[in-house]
């Protein structure tokens, strides 16, 4: 009886993720982040984002693949701000990769959640299908002002209208870096060779970046920290980004 | 049966043919406003979102789902008349159905088509919309089976050429009641459309087992294709959508939509094509009757809704609720059930369910409501998500309006095609409830 | 039709539904630019498509001077990123830093020289050539040189460090005139003259953020906005989560909450221009509950009895006991800091709230010691002129002499005072006196608009250069700031500007400043500084040690903190005290608001106001875009029955503006907060004619002992217009409504 | 030679049809304006051959669907949603829907093949058999056999008979 159940429970979950070499994933540290959105520019300069314009903003559809959350507490005078920066969680059971009828979305070697630009045929069934509402889509072609077309990232597609479009953990870098690690004698990416640009940028070092399935890395020693939580787990997304809470000293 | 006594079988082929022969200049103005209704409010925006983006419309960041969808999803309501009609009734046999159920197929079929035009002006790359189907294709990738518009794209397609074999396999006879009554050109069309029936013995026999065969197979696909389309969005996390009572709910919309849907047509065919003597007081009155009866199961699943959220008590479920009955739509919304949950109620009166005036406006107060019911769900669920700091607002931009109307237009046009190519009354099943001719009578 | 590739034919026919018509139409319509992949003839030599190269730079978006890389692919640069190796980013940048790449590649730069048509001001320019542009500026500086009228040349510069600063000295010199004004309008004046009182030091203090347990920071927006933010926040990151199962606390005080008042553990809304008396109503209860053991301990008492914490309760609005509480907990922290800056620092009082905060720290006697006021030694440079930053009263001087003719000649570099200073002032109407006004600018702000003569400046990326970090990091460092990309456009950088300007005008000029090039005379200069450094034993050869620098893109010497860390004397700092009481300009009865202009990290004093990221950028604490906003009280806007958006008439007794009204939570009721940097008139499509700026209401009052503006000591009054206006905003619902967003525990509702 | 009578009145047309079988006469067509039950009993059409063109078609559907669902998953292996590659309830969705298309495909196939439809040559056929008159039909009779056809339709009532040429 217990073949059945566990064989019912492994096809379930085939757990693809154990056996793929990498599980990038990111800790968040709430203490940390001031909310100064340096992350936001530099995912914009990285990443080809456009700019959409003020009309276009006044009708929310910005397009900011990591965005800060502000959440107020409490009222005047003891008030607190807190940050809480959202980005595609790249989760392992992702509800936006089943509901796409093209798998424009699904979950690559690297335990990312792609999104193929090219095979986007524009239902947009992902963006609501996804809790985190990290999912932003273009609306129009948007143009660069010239010249500020030079300044677009070679390494990263522009989109065209009609296509999805999220935050990859850079997945431009992360190619590049295991290109190089396979040049250099076929070794594996080491800790800390790639990271995206929000993590790099980050000024107060808020964001680490690194491959999970590695116990000796730093992003596995900060998920297993004590003030380690994923936002809305319980939608059992299983995101592969832990956001750690404000402590009180 | 008959208000105005028993026509012969000779005056029942003379009336329905004739209204497909002659065609009086009424006829053409309504046709060209119906085209242009489509064509200046549906496909000329459509072609300007075309070549602007999806943009053009009102959709934004979070309510990424506007009333393209809602409409898919009313025109799709509606195509279930005709399953309901033909189908379910031709299987109880009911003679009530025989008069008016050719029409009400052609409006399955016409809602259908008006339906998958609107996934078409949905899609943001509609010249790649091709990939969702089962067909090779240059990146050798083969659809997400897994994905519920997957289910949607099989589905419609299905239901599509269910529907359309369905109603022409039923009017083969009456394409050889109209071969023989027209001469020239449309003499040899019809030959073909009735592929030369003679109405023996053996082809009554074998249509009678097919259309009961297409029948049966049909009344199970109806209600798979609008669960199916209630699963796009129930299989989302998204707190307004994420119920388990959708499919039931949107097929009992769909249907109680689909009704209503035909005391309209019935109501237009009475009038335009004076068939007073064939749509007489029986159909009213039972489909008055069909019209409570799902006005109750719909009432009953929303309160059903309501409760079962109030009674989980998650703040997702209940911030959703509040924003549905206190939010900005509010008004929609309670007009939604005023007009699907209320009004219904008054055809208990004999005397209302009786005139066809009456009836004609509490039908299209209902379509009014259902179709603000799909709006609400969209445009009140996903703005309010599960992250305070990202919810948004949804308000549709006049693309979206006048598309919406052009939509009516297809459908119209569509339908006054029909009427003037197929007989829009089945000529032998009208027959077949007229008592036999004794020879003593 | 033209040739079509297989992929458009595939296209075409993958155009399904009645789509395909209109995919058609419009797939011709689009024509593909043809695009060279190298786009020189002959490429520069380490030029290799598909290979990216790097290059380090100082970044110029602000006076912090962090060390930035530059990534360039096929000619063009593509990303910016911090400088690993660079003390002060430590590889990290801020958002403005990200955005240097929309000031380079803008699509307003000013690409040839242009000379003004008709009306100064009217803003009709026609191109001329850079030889034109030069001989009409040198023969008319030469002349009035030989008729001995040099002093009427005048230039007014940004904030400039480095060898550019002293080669504008020694031009102004050699020119004989000494009119060489700096003005910028976060440059911090009043702290530094504090600092000056206080301790005897010229140069800024590196306030370690990072080793302290205990910050106490009064209106200073550390993480934003203040001095050097990257640096800050890398302090803050440390200071928070740096070290193993210790947590440094913060408390910020401040009228209205900053971004650094968002991240602070306590956020004190104390009235405003009253910081400096509750740092005495701290020390006071410091030294009166006997936690300072210094020697003149009475002389202390003495100096500080006027102010109890009870008394500084009353003026401040601050409860006795949260004074009490700062205070032990200010002194009992092994290491704990006082900084004080922002809005606490642009009072009447603003130098003598800095005094105040200084001798707090002294009472702690954090001075030298690590998480506490390091003194910097000397700059990286020996050769370095005095600071010569105006105050604003020394450029109330220069509108009065240039409205009474004594200025002939204006050179205006990189600055924009039409905009950083109020319009009361008269600015504006006072350059159409001036003969000549040379604008050297990149972009046309408003000053480059009354211009007569505009020399285009290439942008820091494409130039030559070097920085001393002022404030420093403790020990003396240099960064080198080189061009990364060839120089784009006619455009020329403003070193070389002044070269061929010496050279023009001819005399002794192009004998002592025979440098052709920046780059030439940044090496020479840092040859002497290796050479006179040499003595200790380095015995690279210059030319190693400069390719070296270069690719570092910074020079220092982390141990060379000196000896002898010197604390200065109790007694001055003592004498330093006085009343911090501050005066504000329109009575209370009035004018019932304090209005509070403050800094914005996307804009800072308004010179990213044209940067499109920056502009599409939401605002750290209201996530509005695309314009301005007056914050106000959620109970005092109830009271005056005003919603998000109404648009508000504020007027003080220097002016009014109009202004859409937000709601923010966390300010105090009597204060009203615009955010500086929207209000352009020109300056760009990003930025022309959208928001306002407050600068133009601040009124005329000045620190009494720096004569720096006071623009934090202006009243106001706030009356609806009734019109509305929709602020653009990406935050929906900012309360977490009882939804486990921020941690498991639901204690963040 | 075939001949064609045509009746006003349903029971005429009946005991006309039952009078032809009985005598033996094997190639009669029935032709009425509304599907007559008793007429196809005469005939001896009870369950029509369609039924297992439907049959055949769902089961057809259901194999083709399943396989097409399965195929196509692994041609690539796109795990997506932490899921199974052949997941098994969507997939039993695309069967569902391919059993109800193919069913109807097959059964349209099948009605065509039972039928006999399309038959474009022309055949024994009067116009009115489609409006109000019950027409019978008894094809390949010659001489005698004509005559004793002839007359089971003349005392059976019919209003008119004719010799028409037998189909193709």
């Amino acid at each position: 009886m217990s073949t059945i159940v566990e064989k019912f429970r492994q096809y379930r979950k085939p757990g693809y993720y154990e056996k793929y070499d990498y599980h990038w994933a990111m800790t968040i540290d709430l203490d940390r982040c001031t909310g100064c959105e340096a992350c936001m520019v530099a995912c914009q300069a990285e990443n080809n984002i456009p700019i959409v314009g003020e009309e276009q903003y006044a009708m929310n559809r910005e397009i900011q693949w990591i965005r800060i959350e502000r959440y107020w507490e409490g009222e005047y005078p003891n008030i607190k701000m807190n940050f809480m920066p959202m980005l595609c969680q790249q989760c392992d059971d992702a509800p936006c990769e089943t509901a796409c009828p093209v798998f424009a979305t699904y979950h690559n070697q690297d335990g990312l959640n792609t999104q193929i630009y090219n095979r986007c045929i524009g239902t947009r069934t992902c963006a609501v299908y996804c809790p985190y509402e990290v999912r932003y889509f273009n609306w129009f072609t948007y143009t660069w002002d010239e010249p500020l077309e030079q300044q677009l990232n070679p390494d990263v597609s522009v989109r065209e209208k009609g296509i999805m479009e999220k935050c990859t953990f850079c997945i431009q870098r992360i190619r590049i870096a295991k290109d190089l690690a396979k040049d250099d004698d076929r070794r594996r990416v080491r800790d800390g060779e790639v990271i995206p640009a929000c993590v790099q940028s980050c000024p107060t070092e808020a964001l680490i970046f690194g491959n999970s399935n590695d116990p000796e890395a730093k992003v596995t020693k900060m998920m297993n920290n004590h003030r380690g939580y994923k936002v809305l787990e319980e939608l059992n997304t299983t995101p592969s980004i832990v956001y750690l809470t404000k402590a009180h000293s | 049966m008959f208000d105005h006594g028993q026509p012969t079988y000779a005056e029942v082929n003379k009336d329905i043919i004739s209204t497909m022969l002659e065609t009086g200049p009424k006829y053409w103005i309504l046709l060209g406003s119906t085209m242009s209704l489509a064509g200046i409010f549906f496909f000329m925006p459509w072609i300007y979102q075309l070549f602007v983006g999806v943009g053009a419309a009102g959709m934004n960041r979070n309510a990424v789902w506007g009333t393209y969808l809602s409409n898919f999803i009313f025109w799709i309501g509606l195509s279930h008349s005709g399953t309901l009609l033909s189908a379910v009734l031709h299987i109880t046999n009911s003679p009530w159905r025989k008069s008016i159920y050719r029409s009400a197929e052609a409006m399955t079929l016409f809602s259908l088509i008006t339906a998958a035009l609107f996934v078409m002006v949905h899609v943001g790359r509609v010249w790649f919309v091709h990939w969702s189907f089962p067909i090779p294709n240059q990146m050798g990738l083969w659809p997400n089976f897994r994905s519920p518009l997957m289910f949607d794209v099989m589905a419609i397609t299905t239901y599509l050429t269910a529907s359309s074999i369905f109603i022409y396999m039923g009017s083969v006879p009456d394409f050889a009641a109209v071969r023989d009554a027209s001469t020239g050109v449309r003499r040899r069309l019809y030959a073909v459309f009735s592929f030369g029936w003679r109405g023996t013995a053996r082809e009554w026999h074998t249509l009678g087992w097919a259309y009961t065969f297409f029948a049966v197979f049909v009344i199970p696909l109806a209600v798979s294709v609008h669960s199916i389309v209630s699963w796009d969005f129930a299989l989302s996390a998204v707190p307004g959508f994420h119920h388990t009572i959708f499919a039931p709910y949107f097929v009992t919309g769909a249907i109680y939509s689909g009704t209503a849907g035909i005391v309209t047509v019935m109501y237009c065919l009475r009038k335009f094509l004076n068939f007073e003597r064939y749509i007489g007081q029986v159909h009213l009155d039972s489909l008055g009757k069909l019209l409570i009866a799902l006005s109750l199961i719909w009432s009953y699943i929303n309160v059903l809704e309501l409760f079962t959220t109030w009674y989980g008590g998650s703040s997702f479920e209940l911030e959703a609720l509040s924003f549905r009955m206190t939010g900005f739509y509010a008004p929609l919304y309670w007009e939604m059930i005023l007009f699907c949950a209320f009004v219904p109620l008054l055809m208990l009166t004999r005397k209302i369910r009786w005139s066809w005036n009456k009836m004609l406006v509490i039908s299209i107060l209902i379509n009014i409501g259902m179709l603000t019911e799909r709006f609400i769900i969209v445009a009140t669920s996903q703005p309010r998500k599960f992250l305070p700091d990202a919810f948004g607002f949804y308000v549709p931009s006049w693309i979206e309006i006048s598309i919406t109307i052009g939509s009516f237009g297809i459908f119209m046009t569509l339908f006054l095609i029909f009427i003037k190519w197929v007989p829009s009354i089945s000529i032998y099943e009208v027959k077949e409830t007229l008592k036999p001719l004794r020879r003593d009578a | 039709m033209s040739k079509i590739s297989r992929r458009d034919l595939l296209q075409y026919i993958g155009a399904g539904g009645i789509g395909a018509v209109g995919g058609v139409l419009y797939g011709e319509g689009v024509q593909r630019k043809v695009e060279l992949l190298i786009p020189q003839v002959i490429p520069p030599e380490d030029y290799s498509p598909g290979v990216a190269t790097w290059y380090n730079t100082v970044c110029n978006q602000c006076s912090a001077g962090c060390g930035i890389t530059v990534r360039i692919r096929e000619g063009k640069a593509k990303k910016i990123e911090g400088n690993p190796v660079h003390p002060i980013s430590q590889g990290r940048t801020c958002a403005r830093g990200q955005a240097g790449l929309n000031a380079l590649y803008n699509p307003d730069r000013i690409r040839t020289p242009m000379q003004n048509v008709g009306q100064t001001g009217a803003g009709r320019f026609v191109e001329i050539s850079w030889d034109e542009a030069l001989t009409t500026v040198g023969s008319r500086i030469s002349r009035l040189k030989i008729e001995g009228k040099a002093n009427s040349v005048r230039l007014l510069s940004g904030q400039v460090r480095g060898h550019l600063d002293e080669l504008f000295a020694q031009f102004m010199d050699l020119l004989g005139s000494e009119h060489y004004q700096q003005y910028d309008f976060t440059y911090p004046g009043t702290i530094r003259a504090a600092n000056r009182i206080s301790f005897g030091v010229e140069q800024l203090p590196y306030y370690d953020i990072k080793n302290a347990d205990f910050l106490l920071s009064f209106g200073a927006d550390y993480l934003g906005t203040w001095l050097s933010p990257v640096h800050h926040s890398l302090a803050y990151g440390h200071l928070r989560q740096g070290r193993a199962g210790q947590r440094g606390k913060t408390v910020q005080i401040e009228p209205r909450m900053s971004l650094s008042g968002a991240s602070a553990d306590e956020w004190i809304p104390a009235r405003p221009g009253t910081e400096g008396l509750l740092a005495l109503g701290i020390a006071n209860a410091i030294v009166g509950a006997g936690r300072y053991l210094g020697s003149d301990r009475d002389q202390w008492s003495v100096a500080l009895e006027a102010y109890s914490p009870s008394v500084v309760s009353g003026k401040t609005d601050v409860s006795e006991d949260i004074i009490v509480r700062i205070a032990k907990e200010f002194s009992d922290n092994k290491s704990s800091l006082a900084i004080a800056g922002g809005a606490a620092a642009a009072g009447t009082n603003a130098v003598a709230t800095v005094v105040a905060v200084n001798a707090l720290n002294y009472l702690v006697g954090n001075l030298n010691q690590p998480g506490g006021v390091i003194f910097n030694s000397n700059s990286a440079f020996s050769t370095m002129p005095s600071s010569n930053q105006a105050s604003f009263q020394e450029m109330l001087d220069l509108v009065d002499a240039m409205e009474s003719g004594e200025v002939e000649v204006l050179l205006v570099n990189d600055t924009n005072p039409v905009f950083a200073l109020p319009d009361h002032v008269g600015f504006r109407r006072a350059m159409e006196k001036v003969a000549l006004v040379v604008a050297l600018s990149t972009f046309h702000d408003e000053t480059t608009q009354m211009a007569d003569l505009i020399l285009p400046t290439s942008t820091y990326l494409e130039s030559w250069g070097d920085d001393a970090p002022d404030p420093g990091v403790g020990f003396p460092v240099a960064s080198i700031s080189q061009p990364v990309i060839a120089k784009l456009y006619d455009a020329i950088p403003v070193g070389d500007i002044v070269l061929s300007m010496a050279r023009q005008i001819g005399g002794e000029l192009p004998v002592s400043m025979h440098w052709s090039s920046m780059e030439e005379f940044i090496k020479d200069r840092w040859r002497e500084e290796y050479v006179s450094r040499a003595s200790d034993g380095e015995d690279q050869d210059f030319e190693s040690f400069w390719r070296a620098a270069l690719e570092a893109g910074v020079w220092g010497q982390p141990g060379a903190i000196d000896s002898d860390p010197s604390v200065p004397s109790s007694a001055s700092i003592i004498a330093s005290i006085a009343d911090p009481e501050s005066k504000f300009a329109g009575n209370e009865s009035d004018y019932a608001f304090v209005l509070h202009p403050y800094l914005t990290a996307t804009f800072l004093d308004g010179r990213g106001a044209n940067l499109p990221w920056l502009q599409e950028m939401p605002d750290p604490m209201t996530s509005v875009v695309y314009g301005s906003w007056a914050e106000l009280n959620p109970v005092t806007a109830d009271e005056m029955g005003i919603r998000e958006g109404d648009i508000l008439d504020i007027e003080s007794p220097a002016g009014s503006i109009r202004v859409p009204a937000l709601i923010f939570p966390a300010i105090r009721p009597g204060v009203v907060a615009i955010p500086i940097g929207q209000g352009h008139a020109e300056y760009g499509r990003y930025a022309k004619d959208r928001g306002v700026n407050p600068i133009n209401i601040v009124a005329p009052l000045m620190d009494d002992q720096t004569g720096d503006l006071a623009w934090a000591a202006t009243r106001v009054k706030v009356k609806a217009t009734g019109e509305r206006l929709h602020i653009i905003k990406t935050g929906g619902v900012s309360r977490t409504l009882g939804r486990q967003i921020l941690g498991p525990s639901n204690d963040h509702s | 030679m075939a001949i064609l009578g045509t009746f006003a009145f349903e029971e005429d047309f009946l005991t006309a049809a039952k009078n032809l079988t009985s005598s033996g006469f094997d190639r009669i067509s029935l032709m009425s304006p509304i599907p007559v039950e008793e007429a196809q009993e005469i005939v001896g059409l009870h369950k029509s051959r369609v039924r297992h063109f439907s049959l055949a078609g769902a089961i057809i559907g259901c194999i083709g669907g399943f396989a097409m669902a399965v195929g196509t998953a692994l041609v690539f292996i796109l795990p997506t949603g932490g899921r199974a590659i052949i997941t098994i309830p969507p997939f039993l969705i695309i069967t569902y829907e391919m059993t109800i298309l193919f069913g109807v495909l097959f059964t349209l196939l099948g009605f065509h093949f039972v039928s006999g439809l399309p038959a474009w040559k022309d055949r024994p056929y009067v116009i009115s058999a489609s409006v109000d008159r019950f027409v019978v039909v008894v094809e390949g009779t010659t001489g005698e056999q004509a005559a004793k056809a002839e007359a089971i339709i003349r005392d059976a009532g019919a209003e008119e008979i004719q010799h028409v040429e037998d189909s193709q």
